[in-house]
């Protein structure tokens, strides 16, 4: 029967939309560096060679392995203090992944949950997070952040509490627009003729297809968040302790750079590369997660 | 003895997206001058890949595989880009099917109307404007003047088609395609395109290569037709042969399954399996044949 | 014997009305006194050029978008205020088919999803497995086989979409159904299986049905009786073979003219021209 | 626009106001660090410090503080600069005009090199070129502009010292202004050795502000564009012998900046908090710099003049953003 | 800086002021070298610390020490060509004094008043004996400012053109960006060596490298030591540093755990401040263990606490402390304030893991140090610097240690039993030798942790000489032309 002939779908079950996203070659290289990144965070201490603490004024401003005047277990060098550079970065990592993590998900759960409201409820709703969101954008997020964390105090919570609430407009306005967008389509009219409420409709039918916009933008938010906290850390005002941060880590080494360039350069690699992946996975998600499903 | 305007010689395409699957298999027609030739059949039968190859905008994706498509005795495939350029948008105009997508949202009638007359016939000033304004008024558009200085939000859909069919007159070619221009009209605004397009070509003497899925609109406009399924050449000839004497079984089957509001009674007869099982037969049955040769 | 199932009296809808303190608008009125009548078992065709207000008089008689004047009764209980639970009890009865059936479809939902969960909701089916029994016989009923199921909305084809549509309408066994445009993407031998089964479908279930078409020769094929929209008002109303033997109004004349029939005739193009048309400045 | 949405949007504009100046309020007074106990002597008294809190009024209760200090803004007083010890208006005068100078030549920088780099893009589509510039401009998008800073300082400071490092002026030859508006006063005057040296000292800070902004531009515009450029009218453009540079500049440019100019107003006022380092960096006498300084000393009236100062500015962006999309938008600019 | 008659200098702070006498841009050590060129102080401060005729060309107490008297220096003039009275010194002293004007020190000067006049002499009534008054006089907002000038322009005007008698004289300013002066001719103390100096405020470090490095400036201060090290190496500059009246401190505060003696005395053993400054500071730095520096008159070089961890251990052990059971407390710091502040920090947390000591670093901004330190909310310690240009012990120890002050960390009885009779004390020596004692005492209990005195180091093109002041106020008169 010509009409049963049912197209094969483009993959099986769930994964579906997996393979799309498998087929941008940097989505699989940002991803892996991530995956890797977090291992390597998640496993930092039996991973990293000595303790990120550790100071030994002795092995002070050694140069990686391979340059004039290095010392053998020290592989990326060490700073003024004599601390293993290889062992800050890799609990560096930890500290950028979990504000990343951290931030970006409260960002974006307070955000998204904000945009799913006002673009789906519209009215007082809309109206009043429209004029919040107003609000929050006029501030310069810079001397906003700044003040924030002068008013938690430093820390790795205060951080990621100043990144979440300066940054959850990000969320907030393009969920929203794509929730009206959703809003308007045929298939949530369908919901409702079927008599469905209208909370259901949010967090069964519209929600589902709003994910991989939150999912894309969470992503982006991520790169942000290390960013963010690489300038508090820069301005001095980040995770207090210390703590090995990789922005603290540039700011150091930015003052020591001629002599040791090597406390510099390598966390602003780490930095780069993760902020570039992150930024790369969020793209690639939006391309790939966004079209399938509306052809 | 002149060559026909368009001759299509056995025309192969595949598509790479979807896994080298065929789109065109071994297509042929020809076109005279000042002919309306029909291009009918179901979505996806590779109606639209024939026009895009005679305007040589193919898509990367699609690939030709094999044959000839000559227009006035030149091969358009392996023609020099130049020569293409300068062929195309003179000598072969297109008439797109979406008006409200057709035309830049940003720019003016005018503007958008007279861009075939200044690059192609080099008009400038007075002259360029009152071509547009006699263009206008040759697909009824009442005052055209103000037409000329809006822009197309401003414009019902008939008339933004209307200003389509005037662009694409505007050079004075030898062969318009048309791919479904009546398609995202209304029925009553249907009628006056056709009308006009025919009319149009009457003048102009224009050859028209008419893509369209309705095959009474076929029947109203067009003087011979080529039936498409898969891509294969199903059924072609004159319309009224085509309509009043159909030969292939799917032809009639397409006829038969056509509501009709004269004949209440009849039409709604979906295509029964064994046609599409005879047509898929018959491509099997045609490609072994291509291969074996 | 003949019931009346729906009643539009006076009909009107205004969209885009605003009344805040500094953002009033008055909105434009789309619909302007609109009545409709329904019997039960019948098949009633809205027929109309675009804009001309065909999908608004739908959904309103749903209830799906904000009625500005008028009343609606649906089987004798006076819905036009009803509030939004007790509409969402008739919404079981009232059911809608959409034009595009892949925009209608939620693309994150599996078929087994889509299907089951208004029997769920309504306390049709009480678990999960009764629910799924019934999605399937009801797939079988549209012809479609139990793998579909598993299936996401862009998996399929077009006709095999507009089927799953018309699945979800008829699976809440309602007395009404609303079917908007459902064939004009598809093609003829498409078309013309979908059609078929809608019609068997109202048949046995003795559905009562708006059909909306801008093609006269569908709505002659479906439907009982006929109401003519011309910029937001009924132009013409009737049984089908009347209105089709003998329009009363100019403008059915001429959309009945304007059909291009299979048919050879040198003439069709070159008649009298038809009336003009108010296409002028079609801004908003 | 008509009347009523003018209206509007100065009523919400107004609305904004008052909550961005009541957030800072709050913010501010739950911000350790106490002006006063940085100014006090080792031998004071805690009779003095209470005499010296009094002179400033923040010994009155919050409410009270806030709206004698909304009462003083509404009448365009913004209070006395604890730590300047000069009018806060009168200071932002001074230096807001350094900022936008700078801040518009970043953003000038930043639409004709994104734009350059989005046409280039376009039509270098699906040349190896493509990638790699797709490459390039991910990685700018990195690259967080007091990193550029840095960079900058680094590279083109120290080894290529083409462009002076600091300041706005060459302050030995620096002559006199009339206006706090440096660039346009030289360019009025016709005075072009100043044009040239304020231009000099733009260029670094410039830059670090710019580049980013390029970067998000060089990509909305290009995948926006590369969306118009598949739309049919561009095709029919196409068939009419167009070349591609005229079918992305004539057929495609228009109908796509619409995104890329929201988000530019957007990336704009970004790059307005951006200053904040940049200018410190680059020691630009600019209102980003002096909002660090007024943090730094916990200047109460001058961070909320500052902060309602960079509110009204990104009010002013986006309504300028809005008329000028309404104007490309011949949708909306007719009738 | 292209021509040699001009000197730039990158300088390390802003202005927010020109008025050295009142806000808190007066009490900010920093910019000092900015006011001494365009005013001068009553009394005059050489590099080595060592107090000179300024304005006021002799001063003193009369006998019961219930008078002070001052003559001033006659044939002065202002900028504007007007010449300096002693009614421009008694208005200067006076309105010092009133706290209306928001002189941060103004109960300093309120110890003195009723002045007189007569010829180029003032006589003035001691209200109550503070033995430092003269010092203060060379010391911040010690600056002498026009009467007649200010009374007629105002505060604004004079912001926007001030005028004094100092070496320099203003010629063009923008905030956050540069000040420009010229040279005075008429200056009492001779032609300064330059035509035009040109303050550059560059308050980013490695910018300051930048524009040293870039030859955009003749000198700079204050630039990381690494960076001191390789630019002094560099053809065409030179580099000097010295130490200077700054130094950086632990101060302790009076709550639990430092309540514990055992504790206090283990953290100062256990931090080994000459590898820090050898280390860290690359030897640009002065151990010490009092808050005297070494040029103040009340350095004692027999105290002594020194670096010892293994006695910082068993000190531990007998309050129950060990490695394993470490005694825990925050330690705040600032972070960029001071050249490698917060690494100090991390060092000495480091050396005080290895005894026993387990410390959270917390970083806070100068501003709450402030209200920390003046509400007593301090954690147990808190790094900080002292800066005491005039070398007198009650400007370091004195107010640092005294309860009373709103500037005090650690506020027990038994200190200021000691230093009570000391603020008022005539005799000279005496007064000195009680300081000491306060020093050795606070030694030996541990109430503070002096770490070291501050090296300051600057950059200089080498067709310049740079004399480096103890103050740390880089004075364009301290440079000239070789
Ligand atoms: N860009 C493309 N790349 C690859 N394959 C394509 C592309 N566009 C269309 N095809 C394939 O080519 C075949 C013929 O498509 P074509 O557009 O010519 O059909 P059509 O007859 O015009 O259909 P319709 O009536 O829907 O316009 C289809 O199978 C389609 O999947
Ligand atoms: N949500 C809406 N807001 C404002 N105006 C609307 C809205 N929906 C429809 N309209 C307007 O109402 C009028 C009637 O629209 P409607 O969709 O009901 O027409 P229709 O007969 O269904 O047309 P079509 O055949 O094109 O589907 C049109 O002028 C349309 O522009
Ligand atoms: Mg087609
Ligand atoms: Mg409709
Ligand atoms: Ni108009």
């Amino acid at each position: 029967m010509a009409d049963v002939a049912i197209p094969a779908p483009r993959s099986a079950g769930h994964f579906r939309s997996l393979k799309p996203l498998l087929d941008e070659s940097r989505v699989v290289l940002a991803g892996g560096f991530l995956i890797i990144l977090a291992l390597i965070a998640i496993f930092a201490p039996w991973i990293a060679p000595k303790s990120p603490l550790e100071q030994d004024l002795m092995m002070a401003s050694l140069p990686p392995i391979g340059f004039e005047g290095y010392e053998p277990g020290y592989y990326l060098g060490t700073d003024d203090l004599g601390r293993d550079v290889l062992s800050r970065l890799i609990f560096g990592a930890r500290i950028a992944l979990t504000v990343a993590l951290v931030a970006a998900t409260l960002a974006g759960l307070v955000g998204s949950l904000l945009g799913l409201a006002s673009g789906w409820y519209r009215g007082w709703t809309d109206r009043i997070v429209s004029r919040l969101v107003d609000i929050w954008m006029s501030f310069p997020p810079v001397l906003l952040s700044v003040l924030l964390v002068a008013v938690l105090g430093s820390g790795l919570s205060s951080v990621i509490i100043a990144i979440a609430i300066i940054d959850w407009t990000r969320f907030s306005r393009v969920v929203r627009a794509e929730t009206l967008a959703q809003g308007g389509l045929d298939y949530v009219t369908a919901a409702e003729s079927i008599g469905f409420s209208r909370r259901h409709i949010l967090w069964r039918e519209i929600l589902p297809n709003v994910a991989p916009v939150i999912i894309a933008l969470l992503s982006l938010e991520m790169g942000i968040a290390v960013i963010v906290e690489a300038i508090l850390s820069f301005v001095g005002l980040s995770i207090s302790s210390d703590a090995p941060t990789w922005g603290g880590m540039v700011a150091q080494g930015r003052q020591v750079l001629h002599e040791s360039w090597w406390v510099l350069v390598f966390p602003l690699c780490s930095l780069f590369a993760t902020v570039l992946a992150f930024n790369l996975l969020g793209n690639g998600l939006r391309k790939a997660l966004d079209p399938v499903m509306r052809r | 003895m002149t060559p026909p305007l368009v001759a299509i010689e056995a025309l192969s395409a595949s598509s790479v997206r979807d896994g080298n699957q065929p789109v065109l298999r071994d297509v042929s027609l020809k076109l005279e001058r000042g002919e309306v030739h029909g291009l009918v059949g179901e979505s996806g039968a590779g109606k639209s890949t024939i026009a895009k190859a005679l305007l040589g905008i193919l898509p990367a994706t699609i690939h030709v595989t094999g044959g000839w498509l000559r227009f006035e005795g030149r091969d358009l495939l392996t023609l020099p880009h130049g020569e293409l350029r300068a062929l195309r948008g003179r000598d072969i105009t297109l008439i797109p099917q979406d008006p409200q997508t057709a035309l830049n949202p940003a720019r003016t009638i005018e503007a958008q109307l007279t861009d075939g007359l200044r690059m192609k016939l080099g008009l400038r000033g007075a002259a360029l404007r009152d071509r547009a304004l006699d263009l206008l008024e040759e697909v009824q558009i009442r005052d055209p003047a103000r037409v000329l200085g809006s822009y197309p939000h401003q414009l019902s859909g008939g008339m933004r088609q209307r200003v389509l069919i005037a662009a694409a007159f505007a050079p004075g070619p030898k062969l318009v395609v048309a791919d479904e221009p009546t398609t995202a009209l209304d029925v009553t605004v249907q009628k006056e395109i056709l009308r006009l397009i025919r009319r149009m070509q009457e003048r102009h003497s224009t050859a028209v290569i008419f893509v369209t899925h309705d095959l009474g609109v076929v029947a109203k406009i067009c003087d011979n037709v080529t039936l498409l399924y898969a891509g294969k050449v199903i059924e072609a000839g004159t319309t009224a042969d085509l309509i009043e004497r159909p030969q292939h079984p799917y032809t009639k089957a397409l006829i038969a399954a056509g509501p009709r509001y004269d004949r209440p009674g009849q039409g709604l007869e979906p295509v029964p399996d064994s046609i599409f099982q005879l047509l898929r037969a018959q491509i099997a049955g045609s490609a072994e044949r291509t291969t074996a040769s | 014997m003949t019931e009346i199932l729906l009643e539009a009296r006076g009909l009107e809808v205004t969209y885009g009305r605003r009344t805040g303190l500094v953002n009033r608008s008055p909105g434009t009125r789309v619909l302007h006194g609109v009545d409709v009548t329904i019997k039960k078992g019948e098949t009633v065709g809205i027929v109309g050029e675009s804009g001309s207000g065909k999908t608004t008089l739908g959904r309103a008689l749903l209830r799906l978008v904000p009625v500005s004047g008028g009343s609606i009764r649906f089987a004798g209980e006076d819905i036009t205020l009803a509030s939004p639970e007790r509409m969402r009890a008739v919404r079981r009865r009232m059911q809608m088919i959409f034009q595009d059936p892949m925009a209608s479809l939620n693309p994150r939902h599996t078929i087994r999803t889509i299907l089951t969960a208004p029997l769920l909701l309504h306390g049709v089916a009480h678990d999960r497995r009764t629910a799924e029994e019934r999605a399937v016989a009801t797939l079988a009923r549209v012809s479609l086989p139990e793998i579909v199921l598993d299936r996401y909305p862009h998996e399929l084809s077009g006709g095999q979409r507009q089927r799953i549509g018309i699945a979800r309408a008829a699976l809440l066994k309602p007395d009404f159904v609303l079917a908007d445009e459902i064939v004009s993407g598809l093609d003829v031998s498409t078309q013309a299986q979908v059609l078929r089964l809608l019609k068997e479908l109202s048949r046995e279930m003795g559905l009562s049905m708006a059909f909306i078409s801008h093609d006269l020769s569908v709505i002659r094929a479906v439907c009982d009786r006929v109401y003519v929209m011309r910029l937001g008002e009924v132009v013409e109303e009737g049984p089908c073979d009347a209105i089709f033997a003998n329009p009363r109004s100019d403008y059915t004349r001429l959309l009945i003219n304007a059909i291009p029939l299979p048919d050879i005739d040198p003439d069709w193009l070159t008649a009298a021209p038809v009336a003009a048309r108010n296409e002028d400045h079609a801004h908003v | 626009m008509t009347l009523t949405s003018v209206i509007n949007r100065l009523g919400m504009a107004a609305i904004t106001l008052f909550g961005v100046g009541l957030v800072v309020f709050v913010l501010l007074r739950v911000v350790p660090g106490d002006p006063i106990a940085m100014m006090i002597s080792p031998s004071a008294t805690p009779a003095d410090i209470a005499a010296l809190r009094a002179h400033y009024g923040l010994d009155l209760p919050l409410p009270e503080q806030f709206f004698i200090w909304l009462g003083n803004v509404v009448h365009l007083d913004f209070g006395t600069s604890i730590s300047l010890r000069r009018g806060v208006l009168q200071l932002i005068g001074e230096r807001l005009p350094a900022t936008l100078e700078l801040t518009f030549a970043a953003l000038v920088f930043g639409v004709l090199a994104g734009g350059i780099v989005a046409v280039a893009g376009v039509l270098l589509r699906r040349t190896p070129l493509e990638a790699a510039m797709d490459f390039v401009n991910g990685l700018f998008l990195a690259v967080p502009d007091f990193v550029w800073a840095l960079v900058l300082v680094l590279l083109v400071g120290v080894l290529w010292p083409i462009f002076p490092l600091s300041g706005r002026l060459d302050p030995v030859h620096a002559s006199d202004f009339m206006t706090p508006f440096y660039l346009i006063e030289s360019i009025v005057r016709l005075n072009w050795t100043d044009t040239g040296d304020v231009l000099a000292h733009l260029v670094m800070p410039m830059l670090a502000l710019g580049l980013p902004l390029a970067a998000v531009i060089a990509r909305t515009l290009k995948e926006a564009l590369s969306e118009a450029m598949v739309q049919d009218y561009v095709l029919l453009a196409r068939l009419k012998g167009m070349s591609e540079l005229r079918l992305v500049l004539q057929e495609a440019l228009r109908n796509a900046v619409g995104p890329t100019l929201t988000l530019t107003g957007v990336q704009f006022t970004f790059m307005i908090g951006g200053t904040v380092i940049v200018e410190r960096i680059f020691a630009f006498p600019g209102i980003g710099n002096m909002a660090i300084d007024a943090v730094v000393n916990r200047d109460l009236p001058l961070i909320q003049g500052i902060v309602l100062v960079f509110g009204a500015l990104f009010i002013v962006i986006n309504i300028a953003v809005d008329l000028i999309a309404n104007r490309l938008n011949p949708r909306q600019s007719h009738g | 800086a292209a021509d040699t008659s001009t000197l730039t200098i990158a300088f390390n702070a802003n202005l927010p002021s020109f008025d050295g006498t009142t806000g808190p841009s007066a009490v900010n050590p920093a910019i000092q070298a900015i006011y001494r060129s365009i005013f001068d102080q009553y009394i005059a401060q050489a590099p080595d610390l060592s107090f000179q005729p300024g304005l006021l060309t002799a001063w003193g107490w009369n006998d019961d020490r219930t008078k002070v008297w001052m003559d001033v220096r006659s044939g002065v003039t202002w900028h504007d060509g007007t010449p300096l009275t002693p009614e421009d010194v008694t208005w200067s002293l006076e309105r010092a004094a009133d706290p209306a004007t928001g002189n941060p020190v103004s109960n300093v000067w309120a110890s003195i008043g009723n002045f007189t006049v007569d010829g180029q002499r003032i006589t003035g009534d001691v209200k109550n004996f503070d033995p430092t008054i003269f010092k203060w006089m060379a010391f911040l907002t010690g600056f002498v400012l026009p009467k007649a000038y200010y009374t007629k322009v105002g505060a604004a005007g004079f912001e926007a053109k001030p005028i004094g008698t100092g070496p320099y004289m203003f010629d063009a300013y923008e905030g956050n960006s540069f000040l420009r002066l010229k040279a005075n001719p008429n200056y009492f103390g001779g032609k300064p060596a330059f035509d035009t100096v040109v303050f550059k405020f560059v308050t980013d470090a490695t910018s300051r490298v930048a524009e040293i490095e870039s030859g955009s400036s003749d000198v700079t201060l204050e630039v990381p030591f690494e960076e001191y090290d390789r630019l002094r190496e560099k053809a065409g500059l030179a580099g000097v540093s010295a130490p200077i009246s700054d130094i950086g401190m632990l101060f302790v505060t009076n709550i639990e755990p430092m309540l514990d003696k055992n504790v206090r005395l283990a953290a100062h053993h256990a931090i080994d401040k000459a590898g820090i400054v050898k280390k860290l500071l690359r030897g640009y730095g002065v151990p010490i263990d009092t808050l005297e520096a070494p040029e103040y008159e009340a350095y004692d070089a027999e105290i002594k606490v020194g670096y010892d961890p293994k006695k910082a251990a068993e000190l531990l052990a007998a309050s129950g402390y060990s490695k394993d059971k470490p005694v825990k407390f925050t330690i705040q710091t600032t972070r960029g304030l001071k050249p490698k502040d917060y690494e100090m920090i991390q060092a000495i947390v480091g050396m005080w893991r290895k005894v026993g000591i387990e410390a959270e670093i917390e970083v806070y901004d100068i501003a709450k140090h402030f209200e920390l330190r003046m509400s007593h909310k301090l954690a147990p310690t808190a790094f900080y610097n002292w800066g005491n240009a005039i070398g007198d012990p009650t400007t370091s120890t004195g107010f640092a240690m005294y309860s009373k002050s709103p500037h005090s960390a650690w506020k027990s009885d038994d200190l200021d039993a000691m230093m009570n009779p000391l603020w008022g004390e005539p005799d000279e020596a005496k007064r000195i030798a009680g300081w000491k004692a306060v020093d050795k005492y606070i030694a030996e209990q541990g109430y503070v942790i002096p770490l070291l005195q501050y090296v300051q180091p600057i950059v200089y093109k080498s067709s310049l000489k740079v004399i480096p002041n103890t103050s740390s106020a880089l004075q364009p008169t301290l440079v000239s032309k070789v």
